[in-house]
């Protein structure tokens, strides 16, 4: 059994291992193998190719576009999603305009562990996909499986444009697999978690583990709920989405970031204006709560969907 | 220095302690959700902190300054109850461990993001001026990994521009986390960034109350007097791990054995002794009257409602009318 | 006559002579008038209350949140919204979750010199109010009048909550008026810019001349084209979108921010969810294109949208 | 100092100082979309990093750099074409004015946040270490306003943890836009900085390309055996507006008249002359070639296509099929 957490450091000992251009930098990644684990061992396996920096992610990351620029494919560790505000300049404004400006590609990738776990507050628990997500240059990724948070690792870092890659934290040690995988489905295209005829819920990283319970939960009650797991937010699978609509004629979709924009509002928007007439219904949309994610589990698990929130949006919407 | 202020130290400098090796103890029983984060070591310097600081004054502690919080005032419920998630804390289970303050009491709830406190007491500085008040001070900590933000860099020169009163505690445990002072920065002491922001520079040894005291408490003055921003690079070492989830395996024996791994509190207490300021039965007696207050606060805390998710007020904004409420 | 610029810098004037509370701060901000000279005279019209900053963002923005705690009422100037990234982190965790976490007040104004001008290129162009829009805790103004520059800041300065002050630089000059208003629709509240029955479009901004343009270009074709300003965009008037969407039946969505997510997504999934009834046909939006702003005249042009773009995607609209 | 180096580097001088004439004359004719930012009084430094460099160094410049850029290479077309919006330039109209580069040459393209030039010069070093290239060195230019900003802070610790051969040159010319060092930040001298950082500095007079020769020299020679980074701190004024819109009205008279507002292209014209270097024939001749290639330049490439938007491909990645085309 592997778990999520550790599909990641293995993705990243492939990458090491396979590309001698790949080198690790953040926060006590080396030695300490990083906050998470996520690099346990990797320092001593890659001797001088894991680094811990300065706490200092706007040079981080301004590091990693001169590295990549000189051909590197550097790995940033961002030791919380939160923590990539102060290096959201060099992200936005300098790795993804790189390209586009000189034609000279910037690959690197960023890891951010991302999403809410109980007991983490306001500042450990973001889930900025959706902003990084508005910028153009810029790759999404959003894996939701372990085997996903392996293959997509090691594509992000095949990949010569940046790429966000948002890890979940919640999945980190409660999601295993029997093992690796030796194929994967390419970035950009969705899959379908669960089939379903009767209703599509969209969705992508934690909460697809959330869709999917509630989707079981609904089948005594006769519905079957198709359930899309979009794992790249950018690009998104519209075609995908569209397809399992054209099949169901209705459309829930669900994020853990906050209400105002963000995926669940790009989905509906893509869906609405490319698929109006395959909707019998009109779409919805579940989100978290518009304040700060809450530090007490109590508040956090109102805070953000559920199984049970889910459930409760999935039957609305089945029963309109 | 005196008597009275040595002895109230280190009795703060107790208080935080065995407050904090209950809070520890309480993550180990599985009470407490979330990390939990202890200023063993640091007690000395933070406690010199908070008593140098006035009513009136504005502080923003960072991780480990349970001993300055409780010395410039702190309730020891405010901490308990934050930790343990209370409804009836400051921060009403909205957030939890070190992240509490009081800001009608001058101390500012820290935001996780290093280096992020340090421009906003500049700012609360900047409106007491505004406001013609003076003699006031304004301070806030960091440790050696939190010098390598941007974030520090921008408000210790703005506050140098300003010539602010702030007072600025570097506290150098040696590392950030897992990262040791070699991977974080490459002058030879902190304190030599003084003079590149036109600042009052004091270095002191935070494993030592007596220096602390006198150090910090010439740095306040001085801010206070007029003479601009000063900052303060002790030197200590960590006693814990980064948090009580981290057994710290990365600190070498020879480091906990040398001069920076000295225990302030200890080192206090012998000079207490030494001094003939304390007699052991004194020293007793302050503990248990420190171990007293602490249990009576985590027992009135543990019988304290959780926040109710369905009573809570879902809405970010102080003006309601404003809240885009939109699907909610 | 009056332009957008001086009823911007005649708003602090008079925020600054009513209230003792309001300072400015921002880089060039004193004697020299601001980089737009949107407070030309006032540092010596208010001696000390008009303060040079270093170029120092994050700790501007942090400094405002400091003196806001106590009881000022800060105007920080960003130079140009672009530059508003350094402060990101301040701005989107610090102030916006101010009230939040502590029950104190962050009234702070941080004015953005937003959106495209010829010859400005990718990083003195940018619309960021979608991604401020993003996070709960703020309120982000977009006014496209003279009238609303002026009253909607005056408003900004006199909310207890964080305003983000989206102030588009191409109407600084371009756009005059009589005179300053006496009174204003409050913050909240969409305008009908302009009455139609056919279709609705809903902007805001420098968009809203755009559509204007655009939607008297369809006079002569029959057609009338109700444009809605939605003046701010966090909080979106939600109501009157669905309300004048109930009189056409037709929608368009039109932003000069990137296409993926921010507000013409947000539009599009409010009134499918929510006015999914009163849609005759598809809803549509227009955006700029999914680049960086190019620097050159004629590419910029043709980056954002302009009447004639949106001329044509209310022709397809209204064909539909 | 050689007459070789001397006269090279006033020659490049010579060429950024007409070109700039060019330009501006261009911008008051209306010829050029968004603004011109003129090195005036800065080409001696400039220029000097410029020659010190060698073909397989990075350099990032910044906007006062078009002599160190002219010396590092840059053809002169490159100038001309990104300020008129030429196609064939190398940012075939994307990008405007000073936001150019040639990545392929060590010439990376500036962005126009401040700071953010310099870490990502440490990180292309970095790479050149990891493939274990030595002797190589990356230069950057800022202002003083820039060094109040985060990221040079995080970017200057970054390079001295790493012991990187960076050249980091500080152009204190008393302005950033309007703003003077006395409200950009309160030390004596910025160099006062590099202690803090653990590296060298170097302190020059800007407006004498003798010391700036030297100074640059030794602190490039520095870097590239092995001495880590080195932070030169220039004294001069910015003899131009910030931009030519600008009428700089700001700058006090008596600052234009002081050691400060020396026009370091006339004192090198002086030298010259002085030392015997060169006749004014010489001077005349080298002059005129100069503007010959400054008019050839701008008469090429105004007869240049602009960009065509129909043919241009408005995809942001270098992977066309991850790009989320939606609604395109
Ligand atoms: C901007 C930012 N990046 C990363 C972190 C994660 N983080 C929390 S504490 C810490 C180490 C802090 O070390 P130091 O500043 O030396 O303080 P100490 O814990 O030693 O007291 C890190 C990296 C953070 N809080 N903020
Ligand atoms: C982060 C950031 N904030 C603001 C600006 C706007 N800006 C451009 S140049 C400039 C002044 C720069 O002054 P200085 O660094 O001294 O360089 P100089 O122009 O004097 O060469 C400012 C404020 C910017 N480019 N980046
Ligand atoms: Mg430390
Ligand atoms: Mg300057």
């Amino acid at each position: 059994m592997i778990t999520y957490l550790e599909a990641i450091r293995e993705a990243q000992a492939k990458a090491l291992a396979d590309d001698p251009r790949v080198y690790i930098y953040g926060q006590d990644v080396g030695e300490f193998g990083g906050a998470f684990k996520a690099t346990k061992n990797l320092a001593s396996e890659f001797p001088g190719r894991v680094l811990d920096a300065p706490i200092s992610e706007d040079a981080m990351v301004g590091s990693a576009i001169g590295a990549a620029i000189e051909g590197m494919r550097p790995i940033i560790e961002i030791q919380f999603a939160d923590f990539s505000t102060p290096a959201f300049n060099q992200i936005v404004n300098h790795a993804a305009t790189l390209f586009w400006r000189t034609e000279v590609a910037c690959p690197i990738t960023i890891r951010l562990p991302s999403g809410g776990t109980a007991g983490s507050g306001p500042f450990h628990s973001q889930s900025m996909e959706g902003l990084y997500a508005h910028y153009p240059g810029l790759v999404v990724m959003t894996p939701a499986t372990v085997e996903d948070a392996y293959s997509m690792l090691l594509e992000a870092v095949a990949i010569d444009d940046p790429v966000i890659f948002c890890e979940h934290k919640y999945l980190y040690y409660h999601l295993k697999a029997d093992g690796l995988p030796t194929e994967a489905l390419p970035v950009g295209k969705a899959r379908i978690a669960r089939q379903g005829r009767d209703a599509t819920v969209v969705t992508y990283s934690a909460m697809v583990h959330e869709c999917l319970a509630a989707a079981e939960e609904l089948v005594v009650e006769g519905y079957e709920v198709e359930v899309v797991d979009l794992r790249s937010i950018k690009p998104l699978d519209t075609d995908t989405v569209l397809a399992s609509v054209a099949r169901t004629g209705r459309l829930l979709a669900v994020g853990e970031a906050w209400p105002w924009g963000g995926v669940t509002a790009e989905i509906l928007a893509r869906v609405a204006s490319e698929g109006f007439g395959l909707l019998d219904v009109p779409p919805r949309r579940l989100n978290a709560k518009n304040t700060p994610v809450p530090f007490h589990p109590n508040l956090w698990g109102t805070h953000r969907p559920t199984a049970q929130t889910v459930a409760r949006a999935m039957r609305e919407l089945l029963r309109l | 220095m005196t008597r009275e202020t040595f002895a109230q130290a280190y009795r703060w400098m107790l208080l935080a302690r065995l407050l904090e090796e209950k809070l520890a103890s309480l993550y180990r029983g599985g009470k407490i959700n979330g990390g939990v984060f202890l200023g063993k070591g640091q007690e000395a310097l933070s406690a010199s902190l908070g008593m140098a600081l006035r009513k009136g004054d504005i502080f923003a502690p960072l991780i480990r300054d349970q001993a300055g919080r409780l010395a410039f005032g702190e309730d020891i419920l405010d901490a308990v109850r934050t930790y343990l998630g209370s409804k009836l804390g400051p921060m009403r289970g909205r957030e939890g461990n070190v992240h509490r303050g009081r800001i009608s009491e001058g101390r500012l709830p820290m935001i996780s993001h290093l280096g992020a406190m340090i421009s906003v007491v500049c700012g609360a500085l900047m409106a007491r001026r505004f406001k013609g008040e003076t003699g006031v001070v304004g301070a806030t900590c960091i440790g050696d990994g939190g010098t390598s933000t941007g974030a520090f860099h921008e408000a210790l020169n703005l506050a140098a521009v300003e010539k602010l009163p702030l007072v600025l505690i570097v506290a150098n445990n040696q590392f950030a986390y897992s990262t040791p002072n070699s991977r974080q920065f490459a002058c030879k002491d902190l304190v030599d960034r003084a003079v590149g922001y036109g600042i009052d520079g004091h270095s002191v040894d935070a494993t030592d109350l007596d220096p602390c005291l006198e150090v910090v408490g010439k740095a306040v003055e001085r801010a206070r007097s007029g003479h601009g921003p000063q900052l303060i690079v002790a030197h200590l070492l960590r006693l814990a791990g980064h948090g009580e989830h981290d057994d710290a395996g990365y600190i070498d024996e020879t480091l906990k054995k040398s001069g920076l791994g000295r225990d302030c509190l200890q080192r206090a207490e012998c000079a207490l002794l030494e001094r003939g300021w304390a007699s052991t039965a004194d020293l007793e007696c302050w503990r248990e009257e420190a171990l007293r207050q602490v249990e009576e606060a985590v027992a009135t805390v543990q019988r304290e409602p959780a926040p109710d998710p369905g009573e809570e007020n879902w809405c970010a904004l102080s003006t309601p009318h404003l809240d885009d409420t939109f699907g909610h």
